[in-house]
Parts: C-alpha cells; structure tokens; sequence
C-alpha cells in the first residue's frame, strides 16, 4: 500500500475525507431547508467518493474507482426523487422547513 | 484482455433478470395498451414474473457460485433468503389487489419489482459494491412507493423516510470506503484476515457499515423513523417494507457477522448490535402499548422482532442462522397475514380505515377475520398454539446455548409487555360495539382473502415444523 | 517543508481578518437607533414577500429528468474506453443498458412528464 | 432426546378425560355463537355442560386413582411435538381433586347464574365466559407438562379479565379488570422464566422430567426456579404484595366472585405449588420464603378484612387471608393439609359469596353492609346460609374449617415454623372476629337502607348502590324463581359442614389414604404441642374474636346505637387501614408515577406540544412508558436525526475505542 501520492500522505486525504463527511453529516442534522439536508447529504456521498478513490490509488486497485462511478450515478438517482418528493410535499408551503412537517408522530 | 463477465454470470443472475423485466414490461403494457388493456392486467404480470422468478431462485438451490468476481455469489443462503424476499413481494402485490383505481397502479407495481430487485441482490451480495447498489435500489424505490398515495401522511413518510434513510445510506457508504481502505478490497472475504484485528480503519469502517445496517433494520436508537413511515406508506408497501427490507439487511447483516469477521474480532466487534437489539426489543414492545394505528403498532411490533430475530443471530452459530431463518419466514407470514386483514378491512380509498378504533366490534360483525387477526396477533406475540411461540422458543433456546442469557431475558420481558398491546387490540375486536353496522364494512376484494387464506395456512403449518421427519432440530443441548 | 504552511498562512490571516472586522464594530460603535434609522436604506421599500422567487413546478421536473439522464450519460465514457477489448459483448450490454433508459424515458414522455403547460 | 421419559401418570388412551377437558369449550363456543338464538337456554346449556363435566370427572375417578409400576394416576399423551415437548393431560389425585371442585361448585355456581344474571343484556355471553373459565381451569390442572400449566396459567387470568369487565360500562370495573391483568401478565413472566430455566436445564416441558431432575438442578437455579414460579403463584393467588387486585376484582358479578375469585382461580397458586412439590421439598429455602409470604398474606388479609364495609370487599379479604393459609400450608411442605384448606374453603367460601349475592341481589345491588341490618327476618334462607358459612370459615368444631385449617397450623409447627404457628392461631381469631362482624352488621339490628348515607359517615354514596331502591325495600317483582338461586346455596351447605370429616382419624383418615401415594409420607418431627391442643388454642383465640365482635355490634345496647357507632367508626379510621397499608399507592407510585413523569419529563424536554389528553388514556403502568416512547416520537425529523446522530457518535465512540486498542 502507498503511504503517499502528490507528495501528500494518504493520512491527509482520509483526514480530508472525514471532515467533508462529518461537516455534511451536521449539516444534514443541523438545517431545516430539506434542500440543503440533501446537499449535505451528497457531501457525505462525496466525502465517500473522495476515500475510495484515495484508497484505490494507494492500493492500485481500481474497484474504488468503479465504486465511486457507481456512486455518482446513484446518487443522482437519489437527488432526482428527492427533488421530485420535496417538491410533492411542499407544493402548497409558503416555505420549505421540514418541521413543518409533522402530522406523524407518537 | 478478457471479458469482464461471462455467460455463467449472466445466468446466476437470471431470476434478477426476470424480475427486472417483469417491471419493465409492466410498464410497457400500461404504455402500449393502456385503453385496452383488461383491469388488473399489470397485477397478473407482475406475479406471473414474481413466481417465475421464485421457480428460477427455487432452481439454484444446492449450486454454487460466484459471479461478478465475487460480488453475487448464489447458494443455499441466497437462495432461501431470496424466497422469502418473493413471498413478501407476492404479499404486498396480493395485497395490491384490493380494487380502486387502476391508474396508479403500473408505475407501482413496477416500481414494487424493482425494490425487490434490490432486496433480491441483497440476499446474494458478497461485495461492499453490490451491497451498496442493493440497498440503494431497494431504498430509492421505497421513497417513491412510500409517497405514493395521495395523502399528507404518506408525503410526509417520504419526506422522512428519504431524508433519514439517505442520511443512513451516507453512513454505511462511508463505513464502505474505509473497509475498502482497511483490506484494499471491495469483497467481505477479504475482511476476515487476521491483520485486520488490529486495523483502524477496519474498525470505524465495521462501526459506520453497522450503523447503516442498523437503521435499515430499524434498530432503536436508529428506529425513529420506521413507526412514521409505516403509518404513512400505503398498506401494501407498509407490508413489503416489514418483511423486504427486514430480510434483506437480515441477509447482509448474517453475512457480514459470519463471513467477513477476523476469527476473535467478532464478539467484541458485534457487541453494539447485540445491545441494541435487546434495546429493540423492549422500546418496540413498550413503543407499541400507546398506539391508536395498526400499521404504527405493526411498525414498532417490527422493531422488537427484529431484536429477537438478531437474538438468535448472536452467537454466530450456524444453528442460530438456521433458527434465525425459521424465525424470519414465520415473522414474514403472520406480519403479511395481519396485513392482509386488514387490507380486507380497508375501504380502499386512501384513507385505509386502519385505526385500532374501527376495528372495535370486529367479533360479532365479522367473527371470521376477526378470528383470523386474533391469531396473527396471537402468533406475533408469541404465544403457545402458534408458529410465532415455536419461533422464539427456538431462539431463546439458541440465545442461552451460546451464552447470551441476558438477550434471552430481554426477549421474554419484551414478550410480556407485548401481550398487553396485543391483546388490546383482540379485545377491541371482541367488544360490543353498536356503532356500527355489519353492511358498512366492505367485503374486501378476493385478492387479499387469498393472500390471509395462505398466511393462515402458513402460519399453522409452520407450527409442525419440527414433526417433519429430517431431524432439522435438534433442540439445542 | 510542510507544503501546507502557505495554506495555513494564508487561512490563519483569512480568518483574522475575518474575526477582526466582525468583532471591532460591535465594540468600538456607538449605537443610537431611532425607527427613522432603523427603516430600509434610503429608496428602499419595505419587502412584501420573500425575496427568491419562486418556479414553476414543472422546471424541477425537467431539471430532475435531465440530470438523471445526463448522469447516466456518464457511464459511456470508461464503456467507450474499454469498447475495443468487450467487442460484441460490450456492444450488447450497451444496447440493452440504453433500451432500459429508452422505456423509462417512453414512459415519461407517455405520461406527459415533459410536457411544458 | 437422551433424557428417558418420566411420565407422571398410567400412560393410554382416557377418551373420558378428553371429553371432560374438550366440554366445556364446546360448550363456550355454543353459547358464544348461538347466544342470541339461544337466549334463556344458553345458561342451561352451559349449566348442564357443567354437570356433565362433574360427571365425567366422577366417573374417571378410578383412572385418576390408579397407581402401577410407580406411576400415579392417568396420563393421556396428546402431542409429541418434539424431542422434550410432549403434550397431554394427567390426571392423578391432586389435578381429580381440583376438577372436582372445578367442575363440581362450578356447576352450583352456573346454577345460581341464571337466577342472578337474569335480565342481564349480555346473558349468554356471561355463560360462554363461564364454561370457557372451566375449560381454561381445566387445562391448567391437567396438563402433565409446564407449558399446558402455561397455558391455561394465561386463559384463566384471560377468563377473569372478561368477567371482572363484564359490566364494562363501569369505568371502576374496567380499571379493576385492567389491574388484575397488569398483575396477572406480571406474574406469567415469572412462570416463563421458571419454564425457561427448567428447558435449559432438562430440555424438556413435562413434569416427570422436571421432578425426576429435581436433585441434579444445584441449590441456585433451584432457588431461582422455585421463586419464579412463585412470583406466578402469588400474582394468581393474591399473596402479599400482588394482592391489590383481588379486593377490585370484586367488580364482577357475585357468582364470578365465587367460582374464580374464591373457590377456583385463586387457588391456582396453591395448586402450582403442590404441583411442584418435588421441588419445594428439596429447597429449605423456597419452602420458608413461601410459607412467610403465606403467614403474612393471611395476617394481612384478616387485618384489613377487619376494616371493610363492602361485603364483598370483606369476603375477598378473607379469601386472600385463607388462600394465605393454603400457601402457608403447601409452602412450608404441609401438602395434604393445605390442599385440604382448598378443599373447604372451596365449599363455605362459595356459600359465603352465593349468600351475599342473595343479600345484593334482593337488595337491589347494594353491597355496603353499612345501609344493611337486621335482614336475618327478611331473608331468612340467606342468613342461614351465611351463619353456616361464617362458622365454618371460623372454625367451629365439627364444620369443615376447622379440621383443614387446624391441619395448616399444626403443620406449620410439624414442619418447624413455631412463628407461622402463631401467626396462624391468631389470625384464626381476626378471623372469627371480622366474619362475625360482618353477620351482627349484616343480619341483627334494625334496617338502615332509609338512613341518608351521610349520617353512617358513608362520604361517597354514589358507591354504595343507589339511592332511590331504598323506597321500594329493594324487592324487585320480576325475579327468576327464589329456588334457581337457593338451591345451589342449600346444596353446598351440605359438604361446607361435612366436607372436613374426612380428614378425621389421621393417618386411617380417608383424606391421608387419598393423597398418601401422591405426597409421601411425611414423617411427623418431634412435635411439642398435640394436635388436640392446637385445636384448643386456636378454639380459644376463635372464641375472643367472637365475643369481641359480639360486644362490638351484637349485644342489644350496641344494636340500638348502631348508627352512631358505624358513621364513627367510618369517620374514624385510621388513614393506614382505610388504604389498606398503602399498597396500591405504593404499587402506583413506583411504576404508574414514575413512568408518567419521565414521559413528562422527556416529553418537556423535546416537544412541548406532545403533551395532550390521548396519551393518558389510561393511568397504568403499562400505559405510562409506552407515553414514554411515543413523546420520544416527536414526528420531527430533525429530532430523529438526532437519535440517528447521537447513535452514530456513541457507535463511532465505541470502535474508535476498540480500533486503537
């Protein structure tokens, strides 16, 4: 396994990773506009990209690489019905706050 | 270079061909012949293409193979988790079938199809890659089906099943991509070498991978949003989820627990999921004693089981695997059974009438289905004269054989609250109620009364299970 | 040397700067307000609504059935690379990978999911 | 399974024993399914399904008795459903003594029901519960394993839930229904684990193995297993400090007072535990926890029985403070003369229920002894048949009472427990003081029906029946005939008075030859006192009691100031005893309040609006932590996330933890 690559050790990378994955994963739990919870969530999806192609690199093998095509493509998917969701719920909202949203519950 | 992929994978996949076109076709029906074709011609093709699909899984029965390097591999354990995935789907489809409009129901079905796709790949998936695109395929899917009635509840469902499960999905790719890292392999084999004991990256890579199995099993503190969801989901697709989805991630989760797990790692690594099973197990029967919806209870009745499902999983013996299994097929039929009542029951519109409060008076006006939803209820809750009670009994005995005595007696305590919550809604059942008049309540259509028949069979024939004669049970000690 | 300390530099002074001119009003400013201050700035008007504005429906929906079919799109690059060695195989799979997008995009222009009324 | 098979009884084929068990199902569903068509008929049918059972049961005596090769009484395999759970029905001396009395004063009781219930909208449906009570019972004492015992354990408690409800538009009906269950379902938990633990042990359901093993279990799981099955026992037979529920359990109609919550149901417990004897015997330690419990019960139920104004509040404490004598007799390995206790008080405590559902049910549904009085002229057959009742709970010589619960108490030293002795003998006086008690206020004297409730210091008249059948006398015209409700009453005078005899002559006594084979000979330690002495004693204590409340409320000046003496002394009494030792507070406080103010607390804490009148439907334990879970359940998605994030960091926490360790 390398340890390096561009003169930046894997470690920074990883670290690079988890911050985007963790900043995403508050945003996701912090915000109340579903849009902006749904980009934090393609943050964290990004933030997984970003490690398996790191890992893929260090360890020459390139199923990270396909993994994170992979990835790509579902979460476009995923965006896609969210869009068409939060659209569906919040059609007649004068805005989009997800607390809104709640006649579920106990 | 040679072919990525041959012909021998192409045909280990073929029952999820199968299905996959049988979507697809579904949807071309409704395309081409929508003025003419005959009511409920989606409906047909779809379960023509569901039991074909069950006769191709049925097929591969005592083979063995892996496809896609390793990523799909097709055996036994693929083959009856891949079962009991069709026999939900079969449900949830029967339960389709309780008249209303036609118009919606091409897109669902084939969107139905296409989650049981997804569940399917799930039950045979051996890398963190086809794994991931399981259960994206499955859950992308139920965003949809979830949101699919036209109700604020069931939008609301999917706004919150979406968010959360999207969230959750975030967490088991991040756990991928650092097992990835930790074995510079997407395949769970690879996971089970001894280096990796001492790995970090091999443990935060397991925590975050549980986390997102966690919650795909509703397993509390990761439960919250599965009462809401199945209240809102439409009730065919509330069924599918409780049984889908739960033997899906069932079979992921057995095979990470014991294919994938360094030899003296695996106790203290599946010890979190242990505990929060037991957890599940009591806030899933406490959470059911104040609710007012069926579908909600059933939710949280899920919770619990699964608790006990993973109960029997604990030691990570074969014979637990094999109990667990048993478990699972019983939890599949009496769930899909009280489901069907009360799809019966349902005046379908989209307002599916499943308030524990319409079901009181049930007994004298109509003693049959109520008799029918007594037992389910019986059988959920465990109690002696049905399959649900030889089920638990199976995994108490298998829990305290392996030395996790304490998840034994969470069960039996989480078992005793339960009877309460069950038992309220039988005795709702059983209370004279003048209100309302036995020529209100629809008649239900066939499909679902099949579908209760079948459950109701399954149920009792289940209980039988060890009388067959190949000494399948040997009662552990 | 460590190839991030101009990074470091450069955000240390960033978020100084930052700091500086956020906490510096706030303590060397006198603050007097009366309503005449408080109204909007000079010719402005008071906002009857919020400001984004808001689009039609139908633009996510094309917004969204766009995106998934240009993300798809994407798979044909490492297909297109690797083309000379799947031959026929490849050739195959492709067809069958675009007939699939083909029915679901038949479906949607069926049920008028691009129709722009 | 490598155990051999220990089977209790004879085992083959006994098509009697099936048909008594299967009886009074069918006759359930009968009623059940045909109640409307059936109207009146349904209580015959159910009556005559009864007495057929009793008859079946007579005529299996012989098989019941049977002894061959070691093995005692019949055993009739039902299911071989796997290695180690088998099913089937036993039928020995103990489990044909209990369907006697089951099926027996079930019968008389049936009878009376269709005097009592007449009129009653529901009527059929009372008849289907009651012979599906019997059914339930029956399984209970026949099953030959510990999951048939399970079982009807959970159709029994099921039967009084519905009973105790029947009249479930009293809201006071359905509390009291929903307690006995609560405590029921709690007392299941603790046969389960005791079944569990047997499983683990044994691997297998049935009695023979369990017993046969009783030495090889290690004085720990024995002690654990014998506990649990007495957390069942004493939640079934309302042993302190699970007897909240008895006393409510009085909701019901009278005869349902007399079949489960006196004569049967409750004594389920004494019946788990001489069941068990086997392991009791070999546990010094379970045999004195239950004996204590037992003294204690029966001192605690004659204490507050002392205290009561409802009559049937009073019959039910007497009936805790006997059923306390029985375990009291079983646990401390008295067997016989326990089960003997069971054997009359079966009969005199019927009699004493029956007759005071002829003193209600002429009274137009009044039930305070307080606005009763001098009814012995009006109801003369009543009065008898309660003055039989009372003496023979009281022990008088030559009635039934005396010579089981004489039995009790000298076995209670036999066995080397001189404090249960005494707890035993001087209970015996609280006894007779509170039952004579209840006959002076209840029969001499003048009537007090007319009297304003206010001035008997009755605070809440509204519970005491209502006011406006003090004018008419509470006669109503349009009664079954009197010999429906007084012939079973004359019947069981019979065996109240006679029924004790047969356990005279010691160890020639028919009782001893009877049980001999089941129980053993217990060899008789080096008793001190003789049993004519403790007869003696216990005479002495039964006679101060007696005069006590003769002077209290039945001489002729006390008669005359009767008012005025009942309103002090309902003024005056002391806090302790109107709560009856604060149980029920306590009981609610410690699960009913807590869970309630966590649930506020959490649900302050994270959504104020949570709080509204649907959670508290219903103020019970049970109720209060499943508001818990569902003001957890706040329906917003970002608290959600929260759970899901705070799950993530303590899961993160833990492998962080273990990965660089």
């Amino acid at each position: 396994m390398a340890t390096s690559f561009a003169g930046v050790p894997i470690f920074d990378y990883e670290a690079l990773a988890s911050v985007l994955f963790f900043i995403g994963l508050a945003g996701a739990i912090a915000r109340r506009n579903p849009l902006v919870m749904l980009m934090s969530i393609e943050l964290m999806f990004n933030a997984a990209n970003l490690a398996f192609i790191v890992f893929a690199r260090a360890w020459l093998n390139n199923a990270g690489q396909i993994f994170a095509f992979l990835v790509i493509t579902v979460a476009a998917a995923e965006a896609a019905i969210a869009l068409a969701i939060v659209v569906v719920v919040f059609r007649s909202a004068p805005q989009v706050n997800v607390d809104d949203v709640r006649v579920l519950h106990g | 270079m040679t072919l990525p992929f041959t012909h021998v994978d192409w045909a280990a996949v073929a029952p999820l061909e199968v299905l996959a076109a049988t979507g697809l076709l579904v949807l071309l029906f409704d395309l081409v012949w929508r003025p003419f074709a005959p009511r409920g011609l989606s409906l047909s093709v779809a379960f023509l293409g569901t039991i074909l699909t069950a006769a191709l899984i049925a097929q591969q029965y005592g083979t063995n193979v892996a496809a896609f390097n390793g990523g799909y591999i097709v055996g036994n354990f693929s083959v009856l988790f891949g079962e009991v995935v069709l026999l939900g789907t079969l449900g949830a489809l029967a339960l389709m079938g309780r008249g209303g409009s036609d118009r919606e129901s091409a897109g669902t079905i084939a969107l139905l199809l296409w989650s049981a796709c997804g569940a399917l790949l799930l039950a045979a998936a051996a890398t963190t890659m086809t794994i991931f695109l399981g259960i994206e395929l499955l859950s992308l899917a139920l965003y949809c089906l979830c949101g699919l009635a036209n109700r604020k509840s069931a939008r609301e469902a999917a706004l919150k099943y979406l968010l959360l499960s999207s969230t959750a999905s975030a967490v088991l790719l991040f756990g991928m991509a650092l097992l990835f890292g930790a074995s510079g392999s997407v395949s769970l084999a690879a996971l089970a070498s001894p280096a990796m004991v001492t790995n970090p990256l091999f443990w935060m890579g397991s925590g975050f991978f549980l986390v997102g199995i966690a919650f795909k099993l509703s397993l509390v503190p990761f439960h919250a949003w599965a009462p809401d969801v199945y209240q809102g989901a439409p009730l065919p697709i509330a069924a599918f989820m409780t049984v889908v989805t739960k033997a899906a991630t069932i079979a992921i989760f057995a095979r990470f627990a014991y294919a994938a797990l360094p030899a003296g790692a695996s106790q203290m690594l599946l010890l979190p999921v242990w505990a929060i099973a037991g957890i599940s197990m009591i806030v899933g029967n406490v959470g059911m004693l104040a609710q007012h919806d069926l579908k909600r209870l059933l939710g949280y009745s899920g919770i619990a089981q699964v608790g006990y499902i993973l109960a029997a999983l604990a030691g990570t013996t074969r014979l637990g695997l094999r109990y667990a299994f048993f478990y699972l097929v019983v939890y599949a039929v009496m769930n899909l059974g009280a489901f069907a009542v009360a799809a019966v029951l349902s005046s379908g519109d989209d307002e599916e009438g499943t308030q524990i409060q319409s079901y009181r008076g049930l007994g004298a006006r109509r003693p049959l289905l109520a008799a029918a939803m007594t037992f389910f209820l019986l059988a959920l809750a465990g109690l002696p004269p049905t399959a649900g009670f030889l089920g638990k009994i199976l995994i108490l005995a298998v829990a305290a054989g392996t030395g996790y005595l304490w998840l034994a007696a969470l069960l039996l305590v989480g078992t005793a609250i339960s009877l309460y919550a069950y038992a309220k809604i039988i005795l709702a059942m059983y209370r004279p109620d003048h209100r309302v008049h036995a020529a209100d309540i629809p008649r239900g259509a066939p499909l679902p009364w099949v579908s209760l028949a079948l459950c109701l069979v399954a149920t009792v024939a289940l209980t039988f299970y060890p009388l067959l004669p190949s000494g399948l049970l040997p009662l552990v000690k | 040397m460590n190839p991030y300390l101009p990074v470091a530099i450069f955000l240390a002074v960033a978020l100084a700067a930052a700091l500086l001119f956020t906490v510096l009003p706030g303590l060397l400013a006198q603050r007097k307000p009366n309503p005449l201050k408080l109204e909007a700035y000079e010719c402005g008007v008071e906002p009857t609504s919020s400001v984004s504005g808001r689009f039609p429906v139908r633009f996510y929906l094309i917004a969204m059935l766009f995106v998934i079919f240009d993300v798809e799109a994407a798979s044909f690059y490492p297909w297109a690379v690797e083309l000379h060695a799947l031959k026929l195989f490849g050739l195959l799979e492709m067809v069958v990978f675009i007939v699939v997008l083909g029915i679901g995009y038949a479906y949607v222009w069926k049920r008028g999911g691009l129709a722009w009324k | 399974m490598a155990n051999p098979e220990h089977v209790m009884g004879v085992v083959g084929s006994y098509p009697l024993l099936i048909a008594l068990w299967l009886l009074p199902l069918a006759g359930a569903v009968l009623c059940w399914a045909f109640g409307p068509q059936l109207k009146r008929a349904a209580g015959w049918l159910a009556t005559a399904v009864a007495f057929a059972a009793f008859a079946l049961t007579v005529a299996s005596w012989g098989s019941g008795t049977q002894s061959l090769n070691g093995a005692l009484g019949a055993d009739q395999p039902l299911v071989r459903w796997m290695p180690g759970f088998h099913l089937g029905l036993l039928l020995d001396p103990l489990s044909l003594l209990w369907a006697c009395i089951i099926t027996g004063v079930g019968a008389l009781i049936h009878l009376y029901s269709i005097g009592y219930m007449e009129g009653d909208s529901a009527f059929a449906r009372f008849f289907a519960y009651m012979n599906f009570f019997l059914f339930a019972m029956l399984t209970l004492v026949l099953s030959d394993n510990f999951v048939g015992l399970l079982i009807g354990w959970g159709l029994v408690g099921l039967a009084s839930y519905f009973l105790i409800g029947f009249w479930f538009y009293k809201p006071s009906a359905v509390a009291a229904a929903r307690k006995a269950f609560v405590i029921n379902v709690a007392g299941d938990v603790g046969i389960m684990f005791a079944i569990f633990l047997i499983v683990q042990k044994t691997g297998s359901i049935g009695f023979g193995n369990a017993f046969a093993a009783a030495d090889t279990y290690g004085p720990t799981l024995l002690l654990a297993i014998c506990i649990s099955l007495f957390i069942g026992a004493a939640a079934k037979s309302a042993q302190v400090p699970l007897h909240t529920w008895l006393p409510d359990a009085m909701e019901g109609p009278t005869p349902v007072s007399a079949l489960i919550h006196a004569a049967t149901m409750v004594t389920a417990g004494v019946y788990l535990i001489a069941r068990c004897a086997p392991l009791w015997s070999h546990d010094g330690n379970a045999q004195l926890l239950v004996g204590t419990i037992g003294g204690v019960t029966a001192l605690t139920g004659a204490v507050l029985g002392m205290v009561q104004w409802d009559i049937k509040r009073i019959l039910a404490y007497s009936t805790m403070s006997q059923i306390g004598y029985m375990i009291m007799g079983v646990g401390v390995g008295a067997y016989e003369a326990g089960v003997a206790h069971f054997f009359t008080h079966a009969f005199f405590k019927a009699q004493l229920f029956l007759g005071s559902g002829l003193i209600i049910h002429a009274l137009a549904n009044e039930q305070d002894v307080r606005r009763m009085g001098g009814l012995r002229k009006r109801l003369p057959f009543a009065f008898i048949a309660m003055l039989v009742g009372v003496l023979a709970i009281c022990g008088i010589p030559g009635l039934s009472g005396s010579f089981s619960k004489d039995a009790v108490i000298q076995g209670a030293l036999n066995h080397g427990h001189p404090w249960l002795y005494a707890v035993g003998i001087v209970t015996a006086g609280m006894t007779a003081y509170y039952m004579f008690r209840m006959l002076f206020v209840t029969f001499f004297g003048r009537y007090r029906g007319e009297i304003d409730p206010s001035e008997l210091g009755i605070r809440h008249p509204e519970f005491a029946g209502t006011a406006a059948h003090a004018d008419t006398g509470g006669h109503d015209s349009h009664h079954a005939p009197a010999w429906l409700m007084n012939l079973p009453v004359a019947i069981l005078i019979v065996p109240s008075i006679f029924a004790g005899w047969l356990l005279y002559g010691g160890a020639d006594s028919p009782w001893h030859r009877f049980f001999d084979p089941q129980f053993g000979v217990a060899a008789p330690a080096n008793v001190p006192i003789s049993e004519l002495t403790t007869t003696l004693v216990t005479l002495a204590f039964v006679a101060v009691g007696i005069l006590v409340a003769y002077l209290r409320y039945g001489t002729a000046a006390a008669r005359e100031s009767a008012v005025e003496r009942l309103r002090r002394e309902s003024v005056g009494m002391w806090p302790i005893l109107a709560n009856a030792f604060y149980f029920d507070v306590a009981l609610d406080a410690l699960f009913v309040k807590t869970s309630e103010m966590l649930g506020r607390l959490v649900s302050r804490v994270l959504d104020p609006h949570v709080v509204d009148g649907t959670v508290r439907e219903a103020a019970i334990a049970a109720q209060g932590s499943g508001a818990l879970v569902r003001s957890l359940q706040t329906g917003f998605v970002r608290a959600y996330a929260v759970f899901l994030a705070v799950g993530i960091a303590c899961f993160a926490a833990f492998y962080a933890f273990h990965g660089v360790h």
